[in-house]
């Protein structure tokens, strides 16, 4: 695979239909890799591709101008998608390598929890695609159908409880804003809890501003979140962000059958009505 | 080889056996393996219906039932009225969960309600393929002048029913144009025949029939082509008594597709049953088909 | 239960009985208000706990208002519009009602009780329902007590 | 910082029978920003209006909280006397204490409280008031007119009458539309020509009215006073300035086809006017047909055209044009009646519509005034007229009536008597809707006078026999099956929207309903206004209607739009959204959910990094100040005057202030 990913972006930089190339490189111990940028035919070669390419870089396209080449995951092309649905990247200038992905794993080298239900394996939308020559899938129980099943023992505790799950999550929180720095969809350029006219969240780390941060994040990225997991993966404090948003993303499935990333043609769910949408919860 | 439930009916086993054997010769030829259901109950037609509604549905309900325990995924039922109450009764329990609940009572257990309802002409068009039948054909029908009468119940309502055009049908027609013959457009094509009055008010048959007949003579018809036992014994049986009232002789044959279908497919008249027309068909066919 | 409670004449701290819940309820202008002053124009008595935030449409309650009503310790949210098809901006209750059809689950996910946020359509013509809802709003939010969310734990906010 | 005044009105005793409303006042002093505060028993008395004016000298006050009734009562009264006092007339709060409190209370304690929590909602919303002004727009002072019909014509004509400019767009080669194609007009059997013609040429030769026949409206944008309208005049390969319609080209055209004008029931030429009295007489080359566009053959045109009109050149040409205000009169099409099986699937040809048979009865029609069967060109002696065809059908049709079957159904039976006294016409109707003037008295003529049959009933088939149409109905009066043989059967189709109506409502942004007919602003009070401010409705395209109605909602539509025009800039509501540019990301969510189509994408070179980007840009006229654009926007770089995020955060806080749990 890793042949034919750089042999297409070799040509691609070679064609000059790209300036820049947005992929992974292995990191200085080689055991992980990193982001890289890469501007010549001759970087082509520091490309690498593993199950360490954890990265959403999707994340530096808004910042990267002119014609950009970049190196997407299944995951990754959902992201380049609802971005797109928000007028933040003009798709003629970008070219996609999408990557037939397996799996990723953590440092312990678990496969990552989002990836055992992970329903794009080969990308949604690309210009090229490499196929890897090794299926089938690692994970040999298909677990798709499981997609929420990471909500259930959560959805399973009374009212009080949850409160008390996610106090003591929220009371963790630090404001290091890292979740929101590394998600695509958090493109604002002024966040709204930088707002103080008035004040939205209080911005020192206290119970009620965490938790006003995080309900708010949540909230912001109802029907959006594409579920690349880069939040929680990046919290220093272990806070499960991917249990908020799973389950934004499952009742607006349940409610509007809508999943994020999926069609660039879609208005979001949350810019968008039907008529008949369920309102049993209306007096 | 394709299997599927078969679902005679008390017609294809008394006054409509010519149709049960010519069908099931037909499928044998197709390559359609019919199983006829185990302990199959009345399919809840007039009699039923017009005495209690929960009877109606839950006696074809026992047939699904019965259908469904044979493992198969489709049923045939050659009367268009079985056809009907099958389909009416798949229906109607999926929509109303009240009912759905009786019958279940009465049954002491649910259908699945997976199990397809078909028509032979469904199995024979959609299944099979006219493609297929063509290529079969071993004796065109050589142009024979035919008036396809599918009745009220084989494409009605359509809500339900949901095969073929409910004004205007066009499946047996397509058949016989694929046979060789000649498929006549006419207007009385769905007519109400006089069904169930053929014992208690035969007068309305008399009329209602007979202007079936006119219409199908007045187009050029040289026989009738029908997919149902009533609309075949009410046109057949009482032709004779229709002409003297009308004082207008018909002689129009009544036949069932399947034994048009199993003579082009190169059967012969005995083989499939039809010295049991009243209105004998024979000479005709000898004549066009010079078969015996 | 708030028995104690009386204003007097120059005390200007007032002192409402912690039992008592207090509601906050967004309604638009042209529909859910008018069906409250409708109420009031019909004599229609209702229990004193909901103050009324005016909104130009119900599409204008941002649910994060719901969210900052409680964080800022009000007991319940009533949130109401025009009947669907009835909005005088023709769809901005459809917007409404997809967010706040979301966001109820979020709070809910969160451990905010499903007692605390309310919705509902009433129309300008429907004084009697306005007081009905407000009965019923009161009531179930009752049931759930004051807002003690962040109350018993030491808040440094500044 | 604001120097809040409150005044509490007793409203006699509304109020202070059930409020403590001195206690309010004194506890109101005690509010943050209240500088002063006082009861008195009518605010909205003269004296009261005087008291806050000087008040506000007296305290400096700032900005004015007015507990009383509903601010759908008085909010206006105090605005205006917040302005008199010298302050923005935004500087003002209304605490509705009556119909929100004194009036649903009992407890006089309970109901103070809740009053005191009222004004302090006020307060706090007051004090973070912007100052408002209400800005006006320039009107263009012309009128776009979607269609060439009857409707469109009289509205055009009304317009001009008004001092006004009017432009109608037309689809098809010539003004008239369906009332063209009519040969009489019920009740008073007029000739429809005699009556349109003349107007017809009146707007020709008017010159504050411009016609663009065989053009599209193409785009629309921009706001009332100042619509953008894109209009693509298709090309008509004869140029309209040189043209005189002397009719040389079309004589001599090689080329037969069936005439659309004529319902196919008549031949016309690939180089056509659709009919003679067309309005503009200038022709149009059939482009699909032309033997010269397509082989580069024949060119005959070309060559006798005395003026060098033809030009195969042509092109579509779109042009860009501004109005002050719309009407739309884009008219109706007929129900497609081949769903129906028991009429035959449209398969028959003698059994045909309405429309086909007005061709027929017209003299100077394909027929030259002849009933005939269409399949044999014969004589038609027995007619059937089937109503409701495609009417009144919630199954397979339209819902509703359609209004005028009953009475041109009538009308054709009688023309179809005067035409032939030996005609025999049958009508089969549901029921027989003849509510207009005169219109029962004619129904009644027609059965009585002429001897048409009518039979209450359906008919359940169509079908042929020996060359006759034989129509199988009932008569429900006499509970008979009836069958008649008849040579010609003439369904009265439903009128329903034009297929593209969608795609125009979507341009105009205006409601339509599940039939695709246009929705007005109110069914009774405002009935040719829609909620888009500046488009207006007329004739069939909203319901259907007669000729006398079209007329008057014409009439209607056109004197509201010139009552915009006569204005010379039309004021706006100041209470409206505005973006902030610097904190939009031009995720443009606020334009999605706008129901009015009034943000826009704009381009803008950040004051920071010096590169261009997107953002969400709100056009005032178009904005109706809703609100949903806020709330879907996450960074809250969109706010709506009136209703800020500052505005409403003071208020929840002053409801939470004494929460104990809150600073």
């Amino acid at each position: 695979m890793l042949e034919q990913l750089r042999k297409k972006a070799k040509e691609l930089l070679k064609n000059k239909e790209v300036e820049v190339i947005i992929g992974y490189q292995k990191s200085n111990n080689n055991s992980f890799t990193t982001p890289c940028f890469i501007e010549s035919e001759d970087g082509v070669d520091r490309l690498t591709w593993d199950e360490h390419c954890v990265y959403n870089l999707s994340l530096y396209l808004k910042e990267v101008k002119g014609k950009v080449g970049i190196v997407a995951k299944g995951c990754d092309v959902k992201s380049i998608v609802a971005l797109m649905q928000e007028n933040q990247i003009d798709r003629d200038r970008i070219k996609i390598i999408a990557l037939e992905c397996q799996a990723q794993v953590d440092q312990e080298g678990q496969i990552l929890e989002k990836c055992r239900t992970c329903q794009v394996h080969i990308p949604g939308m690309y210009d090229e695609l490499v196929r890897s020559k090794t299926s089938p899938s690692k994970i040999e129980s298909k677990e798709s159908d499981k997609e929420y099943s990471v909500l259930e023992e959560l959805e399973a505790k009374s009212t009080p409880e949850r409160w008390q799950f996610w106090q003591r999550q929220f009371e963790k929180c630090i404001r290091c804003y890292a979740c929101r720095q590394v998600c695509p969809l958090c493109y604002c350029s002024e966040c709204i809890s930088e707002k103080t006219a008035p004040q939205w969240i209080l911005p020192s780390p206290s119970l009620k501003g965490n938790t006003t941060w995080n309900i708010v994040r949540a909230f912001h990225l109802a029907g959006r979140c594409i579920d690349c997991g880069e939040c929680e993966r990046v919290c220093p404090v272990n806070i499960p962000l991917r249990r908020l948003n799973k389950k934004m993303e499952k009742e607006i499935q349940t409610m509007f059958n809508y999943v994020p990333g999926l069609d660039s043609k879609k208005k979001p769910p949350l810019v968008d009505f039907r008529v008949d949408d369920p309102q049993e919860f209306i007096r | 080889m394709m299997k599927v439930a078969y679902y005679p009916g008390c017609s294809l086993h008394s006054t409509a056996r010519e149709y049960d054997i010519s069908f099931q010769l037909v499928c044998r030829k197709l390559g359609i393996e019919l199983q006829e259901i185990p302990h199959w109950v009345c399919c809840g037609s007039s009699p039923a219906h017009v005495t209690s509604h929960l009877l109606s549905i839950a006696l074809p309900c026992k047939n699904l039932i019965l259908a469904e325990e044979m493992g198969l995924d489709t049923v045939v039922a050659p009367c268009a009225a079985c056809f009907n109450r099958l389909k009416i009764a798949k229906q109607e329990v999926a929509e109303d969960s009240k009912l759905k609940k009786e019958v279940q009572e009465v049954l002491g257990k649910p259908s699945a309600g997976k199990i397809e309802v078909k028509h032979p002409l469904q199995v024979i068009i959609e299944d099979v393929g006219l493609k297929k039948v063509e290529e079969m054909t071993r004796r065109k029908l050589q142009g024979l002048r035919v008036a396809s009468y599918y009745g009220c119940l084989l494409v009605r309502p359509p809500s339900v029913i949901n095969f073929d055009d409910p004004e205007d049908p066009q499946s047996m027609d397509n058949l016989v144009s694929a046979l060789g013959g000649e498929a006549l457009p006419w207007a009385f094509k769905t007519e109400c025949c006089g069904a169930s009055f053929s014992l208690s008010e035969t007068d309305i048959v008399f009329e209602l029939s007979g202007e079936i007949l006119n219409e199908a003579l007045e187009a050029g018809a040289e026989c009738i082509l029908v997919a149902c036992p009533l609309c075949q014994s009410n046109l057949d049986l009482r032709q004779k008594g229709i002409e003297k009232r009308r004082g207008k002789k018909f002689n129009l044959p009544i036949l069932y597709f399947t034994e048009l279908l199993g003579l082009a497919l190169g059967m012969s008249m005995r083989q499939l049953g039809l010295s049991r027309h009243i209105v004998n068909p024979s000479k005709l066919l000898e004549r066009k088909l010079a078969v015996t | 239960m708030n028995d104690n409670r009386s204003v007097k004449e120059k005390n200007l701290e007032l002192k409402p009985s912690p039992e008592k819940v207090k509601i906050a309820a967004f309604l638009c202008k042209w529909c859910s208000y008018a069906g409250a002053d409708l109420a009031g124009g019909s004599r229609k008595k209702y229990p004193p706990n909901v103050i009324v935030i005016r909104t130009s449409c119900s599409a204008r309650t941002n649910p994060l208002f719901v969210w900052k009503s409680l964080e800022k310790g009000l007991d319940g949210v009533l949130v109401s519009g025009c009947h669907p098809g009835e909005c005088h901006y023709s769809e901005g209750n459809y917007h409404t009602r997809r967010n706040f059809a979301v966001f109820r689950k979020l709070l809910e996910y969160i451990g905010i009780e499903p007692e605390r946020f309310h919705m509902s359509w009433v129309s300008a013509a429907e004084g009697d329902k306005w007081a009905q809802v407000v009965k019923e709003v009161v009531k179930t939010v009752e049931s759930a007590g004051p807002n003690t969310y962040f109350s018993k734990k030491k808040e440094d906010n500044a | 910082m604001a120097r809040i005044g409150v005044f509490v009105c007793h409203c006699g005793t509304n109020i202070s029978a059930t409020v403590d409303v001195k206690k309010v006042a004194e506890i109101a002093k005690g509010f943050p920003g209240v500088k002063f505060a006082t009861d008195y028993r009518y605010m909205c008395s003269e004296p009261g209006q005087d008291l806050i004016q000087k008040m506000v000298k007296e305290h400096n006050l700032t900005r004015i909280v007015v507990a009383a009734c509903s601010p759908s009562l008085h909010e206006k009264t105090f605005r205006t006397c917040t302005q008199n006092a010298g302050l923005n007339p935004y500087f003002f709060e209304m605490a509705n204490i009556r119909e929100q409190c004194s009036w649903v209370h009992d407890d006089r304690e309970e109901a103070t409280l809740k009053a005191i929590d009222i004004v302090k909602l006020a307060t706090a919303k007051v004090g973070k008031n912007n100052p408002l002004q209400t800005t006006f727009i320039p009107v263009e002072k012309k009128v776009l007119i979607i269609g060439g019909g009857i409707s469109g014509i009289q509205a055009a004509i009304d317009v001009a009458f008004n001092g006004f400019k009017a432009v109608i767009v037309e689809r098809e080669p010539s003004i008239g539309g369906r009332m063209a194609m009519f040969d009489k007009t019920f009740p008073t059997l007029d000739c429809a020509a005699c009556i349109l013609t003349p107007k017809m040429v009146e707007v020709n030769q008017s010159d504050l009215i411009k016609l663009y026949t065989y053009s599209e409206v193409e785009e629309v944008s921009g706001y009332v006073g100042n619509f953008k309208v894109k209009i693509r005049r298709k090309a008509r390969l004869v140029d309209e300035n040189k043209c005189n319609g002397c009719g040389t080209c079309w004589q001599r055209c090689p080329v037969r086809l069936p005439s659309e004008f004529d319902m196919n029931l008549g031949k016309r030429k690939a180089i056509y006017v659709p009919f003679p009295q067309a309005v503009p007489n200038v022709p149009v080359i059939d482009q699909k047909h032309c033997l010269y566009i397509n082989k580069k053959k024949c060119g005959i045109c070309k060559k006798v055209c005395p003026f060098e009109a033809i030009d195969y050149e042509q092109e579509d040409e779109v042009i860009e044009e501004q109005f002050g205000a719309i009407i739309v009169a884009t008219g109706f099409t007929m129900f497609d009646h081949s769903i129906y099986g028991e009429y035959g699937y449209g398969k028959y040809k003698n059994v045909t519509t309405g429309l086909h048979f007005e061709r027929m009865l017209n003299s100077s029609g394909p027929t030259g005034g002849k009933i005939v069967r269409p399949s044999d060109g014969k004589e038609a002696k027995k007619v059937v007229f089937i109503q409701c065809v495609g009417s009144r059908d919630e199954a397979r049709g339209m819902p509703y009536c359609s209004r005028l079957c009953c009475m041109y159904t009538a009308k054709q039976a009688l023309l179809l008597k005067e035409h032939n006294p030996e005609a025999e016409a049958y009508v089969f109707y549901i029921d027989i809707r003849a509510a207009g003037k005169n219109y029962e008295e004619f129904v009644e003529r027609v059965q009585d006078e002429y001897g048409a049959t009518y039979l209450r009933g359906r008919v359940s088939k169509i079908f042929q026999r020996n060359g006759r149409l034989m129509v199988r109905g009932c008569d429900t009066l006499s509970g008979t099956q009836i069958e008649i043989d008849a040579d010609l059967v003439v369904l009265a189709t439903a009128l329903i929207a034009r297929p593209d109506a969608i795609k125009l409502a979507q341009m105009l942004h205006i409601p339509y309903d599940q039939n695709r007919l246009f929705t007005e602003a109110h069914p009774k009070l405002a009935p040719v206004e829609t909620v888009t401010t500046g488009v207006f409705l007329t004739g069939a395209c909203q319901s259907p209607k007669d000729i006398p109605d079209t007329v008057a909602t014409a009439s209607a539509a056109s004197v509201k739009a010139c009552g915009l025009l006569s204005h010379e800039k039309l004021p706006i509501d100041p209470q409206i959204a505005r973006v902030d540019v610097e904190i939009c990301s031009g995720c443009l969510a606020c334009k999605e959910v706008c129901p009015f189509g009034a943000i826009e994408k704009e381009e803008i070179v950040d004051r920071v990094t010096q590169q261009k980007r997107w953002v969400a840009k709100v056009a005032p006229s178009l904005c109706n100040g809703c609100g949903a654009c806020n709330t879907a926007c996450r960074p809250g770089a969109i706010d709506l005057d009136g209703f800020t995020e500052e505005q409403i955060f003071g208020q929840i806080e002053s409801l939470t202030a004494d929460k104990g749990n809150e600073r």
